[in-house]
Formats: C-alpha cells, sequence, structure tokens
C-alpha cells in the first residue's frame, strides 16, 4: 500500500471531522452496495459482495459429516477466509495468512452465538439428519479479491447473501439399523432445503478516525484509525458478537456509545441488504 | 511424537458411563449455586506472582483457581533477520497449551488464536518506540486450563511485562463474564464456560479507565452490556490493585 | 464412455471445433494497475497486475536491465467440487512458472529496467482449461495496466478423445485421460510461446490437435482484441464527458 | 560475592561482571582454584532440590520437581489401549520431555529445541529400563485391554541438568499416580465410575469392575541421576545453564534405589575421562541419590 502524505492524512481527518468525507459521504453513509447471488456454479450457495472498491465472494458448500459427540444434536459450520493476492500484492505466499484468520474468526463469532448457540445466525440443529450419525458440515468459504476498506462488513453480508441462496439436498434416512451401524442415505436431487436467514445478523464496523467514528471506511480512512470496533446486530436489535481492532484504548462510555449507533446504522443496512439479496435472488431465476 | 513408543496404537480415555450431562443452570433455579460456590459477581481467588522462570528477563505466573499460567518475557533482543527495518519495536506473542492442560482435549498444542489475541490486547499498551529495531518476545504456557484461559493470560502477561521492565502506559487486566439464561456471571470455570449462552472479555487499562480489548460473543441486549461491563470494570480495577501490589512485594523483596 | 456421441456432438453439446462461452471483462480490481476476469464457461479466472514498481524484494534482483516479472497462483477453496486446503501445492508452483515464463517472453522487459511487474491469478471455478484462461486473464490485464508487450499472449488448448480432436476440454473431458495440448501463442507475430501435451499422441493426430488448438488462438485472440478495443472505446467516451 | 583477589585487578562488582562475560573460562577457573562456585556451591554440592506433588488436577498423577532454579512438571494420563500380540499382558507408557518456548531464550516457538528429543529418548530409555514400573501391572483384561500411560514432562525453566530434574519429576509423578477405578461394559469398552455412582449401583458395577479401588503402582529399582561436568582436574555436580555453556564435558550417571548403575551417559566434550575421575562421579551419584531418596521419602509420607 502506498504511503500517505501528511497533507492527504490531514485532509482525509479534516473531512471527517466537518462530516464530508473525501469521496464526498457523510460520516454514516455506505458506499454503493452491489449484490449478486449464484456465482459459483459447483457450492450449494454463494454470492458476491461488492462495496465501493471492496470485492467479496462468499460461497457455501454442504458435505455429509458426523456429529460431533460432545454435540451430537447439531451439525457444524466452519468459516474460512482467504485473502487472494489479487487485492493486495502483500497477501502473496503466505502474507494474508494472519489477516485471513483475523477475519475468519471476527466472522465465526458473529455467525455462530454463543457455545450452547444462543443468538446463533445459523441453527445448527436445522443441519442435523440423525442424531449423533449423520449431519450436514457447512462449509462457508470467503474470498476477498479486491480490497478496498470495510472487508469484515462486506464478508459478512456476502455470507449472509450466500446463505439466502444457499439450497440443501433434502436427505432421505434408511430407517432402523443398529445401534453402531452408520445408516444409510439417499440425497434427493430433486427436493431442496432453503435456510431460515431472517436471524442471521449484519456487521457494522465503525472506526474511530479522531474523536469521530465513521461506518464503511476506506483503506486510506483506515490507515487513519486509532481503534475499529465491529458489532454485529440482529433482527431483534440484539448484539451478536463485537470484536474490537486497534490497539489503543476507549472509554467505556464510548464504546456504550458506539453499540448504541451501531444499532441505529444496521436498521437501515439490514432492510436494504434485505431488498438488495430478495433482488439478486429473483434475477438469478430469471436468467 | 515420534518418540512416543506403540503411539500407533489407538487409545481412548475411560469415559463415566449412562451420565449425561446435566444442564449445571436452569432458568427456574434461581437458589443455583456456581459448581465451585462463588457468588455470581464473585471472582476466585487470584494467586499471582512474578519471577517464576529464572531465564527469562522477565516472568510471572497467575492462578485463578484451577487455571494456571506461565508468561515468560524475553527481550527486547534483536529481530528476526528477515524483518525489514522498524523505528518502532516489534510484539510478538505466542500462547501453547501442555497435553494435559484439560481433561478433554489430549493435544498440547500452539493456540494461534489466543496467541494473536494476546497480543491485540498488549500491543497497544506497550510503548514500542523505547526499543526500536529490536523484539520484546512474549511466551506463554498454559499449566491447566480451568475457564477464563484467554483473560487470565493477559493479565499474568501484563505483570510479566512490568518484571521484565518494558514500558507501558498502565497495567492491563482482563477479565471475562459468561452469561446463562439471565444471569451474568464473572470469572467462569471451564463448566460454566461450556454452556454459556454469551460470553464478554474485557482489558481494559485500570488506571487511565479505558478498554483496549473488547469481545462479545452470543446475544446480548443493551442493559446485559451495560451490566457486564459494570461488572468487569469494577473487577479489573480490583486485580489491578492486587497485581499491582504483587509488584511492589517483588521490588521490595529484591531490594533487601 | 463416449465422449462424442454419433451425432458428433459432445457432453455439454458443443461441436468439436466449438469453444466455450468466453467472457471477458476489465478493471474488476480497484486497487490494481491492471485488472481482468476471464471466463471460458465455468472456467472463471481473476488477474492482477501490480508494477512496474520497485523490486520489493531485493535478493530477487538479478539482472539489473530488464523488469523482473513475478507471478503467483492460486485457487480459490470453492473452485472445485470437493473442497481443498493446501496453497502452495506443486501444480500451483508449476503453473506459476508456465504463466511467469509464458508472459515474460512476450512482456518488453528491457523497456522497464530496476522494477518488478506482479501477476497474481486466482481460479475462482476451475472446469478445465484453467491453464489458458489465466494466461488469456493475465494479458487482458497487463494490457489494461499499460505494460508494454510485443503482442498479446494468448492461449487455448485441444485435445484427443474417441478419435475425434476436441477443441477446449471441459473437466470432465480433461480427465478422460486423453492427450491434452495446450498451446500458447503470439497471434500477430505468428510465434508459438507455450506447447505443452502429455500423452501419447502419433505425429500426424498431434499436428491436427495442434492446428486445432493454434486455430482456436486466434479465435481468442480476436475477442481479447475486441474487449480491448470496447474498454479503450469507453474510456474515450468518459474522458469526452 | 567477589573474587578472593579481587582487589588488585577488579574494583568493583561492574567490573566484576564484565570479567565474567568476557572471560567466563577465566572467570571459572579462578572459582575452582578456589574449590567454589560462582553460585557459593562447593564443587560436588547439588543445588536445593524441591518436590511437590499432585498440582495437577486434570492428570492422574502430577509432580514438580525443582533442582535450583531448574523446573520441571510431570504429569501422568492414564488411558485405555489393546495391548500387542506379543505382550498381551502388558500397559505402556509413553514418554514424552517438552521444552516450550517460556522456559529458555534460546527456544522460539516453532522452533523445538534440540536438547528435547533427546532428552525425551534419554528419560523413555531410562525408566523401562530402570524396571521402575512393572508393566504388567497396567494390565487390566489380559489381551484386551491395558493401561497406556502418557507421562508429560514439560520444563518450565532451564537452569542446567535439565535430564536430572526431569527424571526426578517422572519419578515423584510415578509416585503420586492413582490409578482410576474402572469397569468393563458391554461393549468391551472401558469405563470410568465415579465415586457415587458406585454406590448407587453397587451391585451392577461390582462384577464387572476390573480395577475396583484407585491404587498406586508399586515401584522398586527408582532412579536416581546426577550430572557433572568434568573439567581438567575438576568434577562440579549438578551445572547450571552457564557452567554447562562454559565447560562441554558432561558425564551423567543414574543409579537406582539398590545403588545399581543403570545407565551411564558421556557425550563429547574436550575432556576425556579417566577411570578414576568416573569413578568419582559414581561417587557422587551414589551420595546424591541417598539425598533425593530421603527427600522422596519425605513426599511419601505426606
Amino acid at each position: 500500500m502506498v504511503g500517505i502524505s501528511l497533507g492527504e492524512q490531514h485532509f482525509i481527518k479534516g473531512g471527517i471531522a466537518q462530516d464530508l468525507r473525501t469521496d464526498g459521504r457523510k460520516r454514516l453513509t455506505y458506499r454503493p452496495i452491489y449484490v449478486e447471488t449464484g456465482v459459483i456454479a459447483h457450492a450449494n450457495g454463494s454470492a458476491r459482495v461488492k462495496i465501493g472498491g471492496t470485492d467479496v465472494i462468499a460461497s457455501v458448500k454442504a458435505e455429509i459429516g458426523r456429529p460431533s459427540s460432545l454435540q451430537p444434536d447439531k451439525g457444524k459450520v466452519a468459516v474460512f477466509i482467504d485473502c487472494s493476492p489479487t487485492a493486495e500484492p502483500t497477501f502473496g505466499g503466505r502474507g494474508g495468512e494472519e489477516l485471513s484468520s483475523e477475519l475468519a474468526l471476527a466472522l465465526q463469532r458473529c455467525l455462530l452465538g454463543g457455545k450452547s448457540g444462543a443468538g446463533a445466525g445459523i441453527n445448527l440443529s436445522s443441519l442435523l439428519i440423525k442424531e449423533g450419525k449423520v449431519c450436514w458440515d457447512l462449509y462457508i468459504d470467503g474470498l476477498v479479491i479486491s480490497s478496498d476498506g470495510n472487508l469484515l462488513d462486506a464478508l459478512g453480508a456476502a455470507i449472509k447473501a450466500a446463505l439466502t441462496n444457499t439450497a440443501i439436498p433434502k436427505v432421505n434416512v434408511s430407517a432402523e439399523m443398529a445401534d453402531d451401524e452408520q445408516p444409510e442415505i439417499d440425497i434427493s436431487d430433486e427436493e431442496y432445503l432453503q435456510f431460515d436467514t431472517s436471524s442471521v445478523p449484519v456487521i457494522v464496523t465503525l472506526t474511530k478516525v479522531g474523536t469521530h467514528y465513521i461506518v464503511d471506511a476506506t483503506a486510506e480512512e483506515e490507515s487513519q484509525m486509532s481503534s475499529a470496533v465491529s458489532i454485529s446486530v440482529n433482527r431483534v436489535g440484539h448484539i451478536c458478537g463485537l470484536t474490537k481492532r486497534g490497539g489503543s484504548g476507549l472509554d467505556p462510555s464510548v464504546i456504550l456509545d458506539m453499540i448504541s449507533v451501531a444499532k441505529h446504522v444496521t436498521e437501515t443496512l439490514m432492510n436494504k441488504l434485505d431488498s438488495d439479496i430478495s433482488a439478486a435472488e429473483a434475477r438469478e431465476e430469471e436468467s | 511424537m515420534a518418540a512416543k513408543p506403540g503411539a500407533a496404537t489407538p487409545t481412548y480415555s475411560p469415559k463415566l458411563v449412562g451420565r449425561s450431562r446435566l444442564p449445571i443452570f436452569k432458568d427456574s433455579d434461581l437458589d443455583w449455586t456456581r459448581p465451585d460456590g462463588r457468588g455470581f459477581h464473585q471472582c476466585r481467588p487470584a494467586l499471582l506472582q512474578t519471577g517464576a522462570v529464572s531465564s527469562a528477563s522477565g516472568s510471572a505466573y497467575a492462578e485463578f483457581g484451577n487455571t494456571k499460567v506461565i508468561v515468560s518475557v524475553f527481550g527486547p533482543r534483536e529481530s528476526k533477520k528477515a524483518m525489514t527495518y522498524s523505528d518502532v519495536g516489534r510484539l510478538n506473542c505466542n500462547v501453547s497449551y501442555t497435553t494435559f492442560a484439560s481433561s478433554t482435549l489430549g493435544q498440547g498444542t500452539d493456540h494461534k488464536e489466543y496467541s494473536s489475541m494476546l497480543h491485540q490486547a498488549l500491543e497497544g499498551v506497550i510503548i514500542m518506540e523505547t526499543f526500536p529495531k529490536t523484539t520484546v518476545d512474549v511466551f506463554a504456557l498454559v499449566l491447566e486450563s480451568g475457564g477464563s484461559d484467554l483473560s487470565v493470560l493477559i493479565s499474568c502477561a501484563s505483570l510479566a511485562l512490568a518484571d521484565a521492565g518494558i514500558m507501558m502506559y498502565d497495567l492491563i487486566t482482563a477479565v471475562s463474564v459468561s452469561c446463562i439464561g439471565k444471569s451474568l456471571m464473572i470469572d467462569p470455570v471451564t463448566e460454566e464456560e461450556g454452556c454459556e449462552d454469551g460470553s464478554f472479555m474485557m482489558t481494559c487499562m485500570p488506571s487511565r479507565y479505558e478498554i483496549t480489548q473488547l469481545t462479545i460473543t452470543g446475544e446480548w441486549t443493551t442493559p446485559n452490556i451495560n451490566e457486564a461491563m459494570q461488572l468487569c470494570l469494577d473487577a479489573c480495577s480490583k486485580l489491578g490493585e492486587i497485581m499491582r501490589d504483587c509488584l511492589k512485594q517483588s521490588t521490595s523483596a529484591s531490594d533487601e | 464412455m463416449e465422449y462424442v456421441n454419433p451425432e458428433g456432438l459432445r457432453l455439454d453439446g458443443r461441436r468439436f471445433n466449438e469453444m466455450r462461452q468466453i467472457v471477458a471483462e476489465i478493471g474488476v480490481v480497484s486497487k490494481a494497475d491492471g485488472s481482468a476476469v476471464f471466463e471460458m464457461g465455468n472456467t472463471k479466472v481473476i488477474a492482477a497486475v501490480y508494477g512496474p514498481r520497485e523490486i520489493q524484494n531485493k535478493s530477487l534482483q538479478k539482472n539489473n536491465d530488464h523488469a523482473l516479472v513475478l507471478c503467483e497462483y492460486s485457487m480459490a477453496h470453492f473452485s472445485t467440487g470437493d473442497r481443498r486446503r493446501q496453497k502452495n501445492d506443486r501444480r500451483s508452483t508449476e503453473l506459476s512458472l508456465v504463466i511467469r515464463q509464458t508472459m515474460e517472453a512476450c512482456i518488453l522487459t528491457e523497456l522497464m529496467p530496476h522494477s518488478q511487474i506482479d501477476i497474481f491469478l486466482q481460479v475462482l471455478q476451475a472446469d478445465g482449461g484453467t491453464r489458458s484462461a489465466c494466461i488469456n486473464a493475465a494479458t487482458l490485464a497487463l494490457a489494461d495496466a499499460g505494460i508494454p508487450m510485443r503482442d498479446l499472449a494468448v492461449s487455448c488448448s485441444a485435445g484427443y478423445l474417441n478419435s475425434t480432436p476436441l477443441l477446449d476440454l471441459n473437466y470432465v473431458e480433461d480427465s478422460a485421460g486423453g492427450a491434452d495440448v495446450t498451446v500458447g501463442v503470439l497471434p500477430k507475430l505468428d510465434k508459438v510461446t507455450l506447447l505443452q501435451m502429455d500423452a501419447k499422441l502419433p505425429m500426424e493426430t498431434f499436428e491436427t490437435v495442434f492446428a486445432l488448438a493454434t486455430e482456436g488462438c486466434k479465435a481468442i485472440a480476436e475477442r481479447i482484441r475486441e474487449v480491448l478495443e470496447e474498454n479503450t472505446k469507453q474510456l474515450e467516451y468518459r474522458r469526452a464527458a | 560475592m567477589g573474587l578472593p583477589d579481587s582487589s588488585q585487578d577488579l574494583t568493583s562488582e561492574m567490573e566484576v561482571d564484565a570479567f565474567r562475560r568476557i572471560f567466563p573460562l577465566r572467570f571459572f577457573e579462578r572459582h575452582l582454584s578456589e574449590s567454589l562456585r560462582p553460585d557459593a556451591r562447593p564443587l560436588d554440592k547439588a543445588r536445593d532440590t524441591i518436590v511437590n506433588l499432585g498440582l495437577v488436577s486434570t492428570a492422574d498423577g502430577s509432580a514438580l520437581a525443582k533442582i535450583g532454579s531448574t523446573t520441571m512438571l510431570a504429569a501422568i494420563r492414564m488411558e485405555v489401549m489393546t495391548p500387542s500380540t506379543e505382550s498381551p499382558d502388558e500397559g505402556c507408557i509413553a514418554v514424552e520431555f517438552h521444552m516450550p518456548p517460556i522456559c529458555s531464550p534460546i527456544v522460539r516457538p516453532g522452533r523445538p529445541a534440540e536438547a528435547a528429543p533427546v532428552i525425551s529418548k534419554r528419560l523413555s530409555d531410562t525408566i523401562l529400563s530402570s524396571g521402575m514400573i512393572d508393566l504388567k501391572e497396567l494390565c487390566l483384561v489380559s489381551g484386551k485391554a491395558a493401561w497406556m500411560g502418557y507421562l508429560d514432562i514439560y520444563c518450565l525453566d532451564a537452569d542446567g541438568a535439565l535430564f536430572d530434574a526431569a527424571l526426578l519429576s517422572a519419578v515423584a509423578a510415578f509416585s503420586n499416580l492413582q490409578i482410576p477405578v474402572v469397569a468393563l461394559n458391554d461393549n468391551g469398552r472401558i469405563v470410568a465410575i465415579s465415586d457415587e455412582k458406585e454406590q448407587d449401583n453397587a451391585s451392577i458395577i461390582e462384577e464387572e469392575a476390573v480395577n475396583k479401588e484407585k491404587r498406586k503402582l508399586t515401584l522398586k529399582n527408582i532412579p536416581f541421576s546426577l550430572t557433572c561436568i568434568l573439567h581438567k582436574n575438576y568434577i562440579l555436580a549438578d551445572p547450571t545453564t552457564e557452567e554447562e555453556s562454559i565447560m562441554d564435558t558432561l558425564v551423567t550417571v543414574v543409579l537406582d534405589s539398590s545403588d545399581q548403575m543403570v545407565s551411564f551417559y558421556k557425550s563429547g566434550g574436550e575432556a576425556l575421562a579417566y577411570s578414576s575421575s568416573i569413578k568419582s562421579c559414581v561417587e557422587l551419584a551414589r551420595k546424591r541419590a541417598k539425598e533425593l531418596k530421603e527427600i522422596l521419602g519425605e513426599m511419601d509420607v505426606d
């Protein structure tokens, strides 16, 4: 990434202080969001989300697996993120791994809820086929193609769209079998199950630059941040996950204020995303 | 692992029969007490000690109930050869578990997730400008995992950094809160963490009254967050005092 | 298995000398100096070019009179039917090298001494012919970045199954075990820069397959030229506006 | 501390320190000529030794051993395995020695110390060849099930004589080991029985119980070791890291409780071991074994 001169730094910071950012946005406005679903033919569900210059793809792949012995009544979900070197030359080789695992961890935290499953965006019980024996393993893969800030929000939105797009084949389990046998399964290729994605939260990252915070920061703005808080909020307005990045400390009252701002922002974002996703789904069906 | 004779033969640890795990807490059961008999807002007794490892620049041992960790700090010392010049110092963190740290997991491994979270929690308080071109290594070993491992690790690491004489803006204290049903309980043990509906981990600088790291998982309402934050802040300031006392004691002991 | 039915149609309904649908777009990665996406049927590749810029890793600097061309090929986890997790496997390394050598031969590296050009290739979907798709995508991206080239390097593959030479194999045809000839050409100079084949093939058959692949290359070159011209027109239009 | 003749050329402690770093060998040799070591020990004396038992609640047996500042934490976990066909009525012990990055500045994450696998191997050889444990005691159901003891020793602080401390902690952990109460269930798997459960349906369990009560292993021929440095005519018992790095001829003698030699280990080094010096090493080891036996004996009383 090219360094930013002192003058440019002042310009960015000054703009934010005056509620007029370098690209003409206000502090709490998003860049245009573009959603496309069904972009990956091999996957059970996929979506591509562009927010300004940030471009990400999420795919959902379902495989037959075995529930873990600790939670025999639930399926499994794993989130992997890959930062392609096309987005940033420094991601070449193993350079992107650190950021990738940080993003994956934050997304996992936001989507999968607490250990007991409360607040999870994906209902793990719905992935179960036969208790203790067979379940769906859901692999969520994110790929960052182009990065211009706000990767986490974009990935969160892409995963939400990909999950909406996901169709999982209906599975019939052959009736009674012995206790320790693996049951025979029959994967239907006609009937599909759709996911209920209404409880999947959206993620809003508030980036603190100077004394103000902004949503949807560009890479240039992110380089000037002192810290950033990513908050995921579900439809009923509950917080489903929160991660803080950046080392500098924040006053407790500031964090609480950020949470309330984030909640306010998500309301509009959630509606916008939902309509975008359903529009994209309609488009896909047409074509 | 190669040295293990018979490592090829699969082994298993005998499990208890027929006892499904009882939910340790029910919503209706308000008289319920925690597995170790503490109150909901009561922390485990903490034992802190600096100078646990003689060969390190600084080190600390922390014991919160059954959670026992050792943190060693090495450096500031020469950065790896491959690193380019940097006018601020670097911080390198690593967390690993012993093979017997927890009763369920069999293998002792590096914990990448905790390593990066420890790094994030510490980078903001260390005055990196004081050791340009060099690296401070913070290595942690969890001897026994008994819940709230990460917060114990962070507090212990800050103590070890202070013991090593690394310049910091403030001490770092970390406290976790679990949400089970409608109740919040501070400093959860492993059993509680296993069935929690939400977790809340906060690290703060007690003297500056600033939060440096905050992670929340699970579903939380705003009043719950307010309450958890207040609980953590109180606990952090108390823990800060204990840590301060521990450091004072160790310096007065070495003066004698 | 029958790959060509008696009517002369392939599994996906194409004729023997028919290519899959090509979609190409320029400028998909906002921050790169040049970028392009290239699709051949279900095979989809993104290329991004960074540079020419200062050499980042001084130890790679060998020849001061020429630009250093670097290439990295990676596959997305969801690019194939079964999820694969290794990043720097042997196949990727081999492909990176092949693409790098092909592109190096067509870039006028002597015009940009003391600098490096990075080509990153990301496979989004793999359905046969990724090698060719990568080269085509890289050419577009290099052109978008305005890097001087001798010619537009293009590539296409052809195979031989059921005693029929077939153009542009998809994954099923590719894994059938027959011959697979990948050809890279500089169409204007009429020079072959890349030729790879892995299977036994009689000489005369090879010549027909090779000729078919070369024909394919020419068709692709035409398409690429169109895309570039269209892009230039749009740039002109935007400038006027 | 100070050198006997320090008043002449070295005036302040600062200079002693500098001398120690620049001319380590001369620094040590001056001490040795006075039959004293920099930490005020006589040449043949080992450092203070402490053993604590049962510190790890998640393990079936554990011990912490400290020799000077060298600290070792050993823990044993018992798991069930199917014994091999060659020895159907024997259990197995797997020994692993770890040097985590916290213990020494030379160990970095991802690059394990060279010494660790070497010590692992030597510990495993010593424990098995000493005959301290009768592997037959680890048998549960002949040919079907036997105990596999995973012994993991973690070095928490490395300051010389790693093998001695590791062996001591391993022996102490075995003396602390409590073999859990288990039973054989219908599926042929071994299951644990908790104390209260046993009372609930004692009648059912009684006949199946393979191991009715928590029991200890009988340890005989307990091995004790002492590492010495041979340097010129001097023999230094129980060296620190600093001493080990300066003078590199190390001799480790392992004796069992009946004073029989279990193993002898000398690795390279410049000084050649004469039979006379070997004899003195063995003599020192014998004395040390007696000391260690007393320390362990005290533990057993608790």
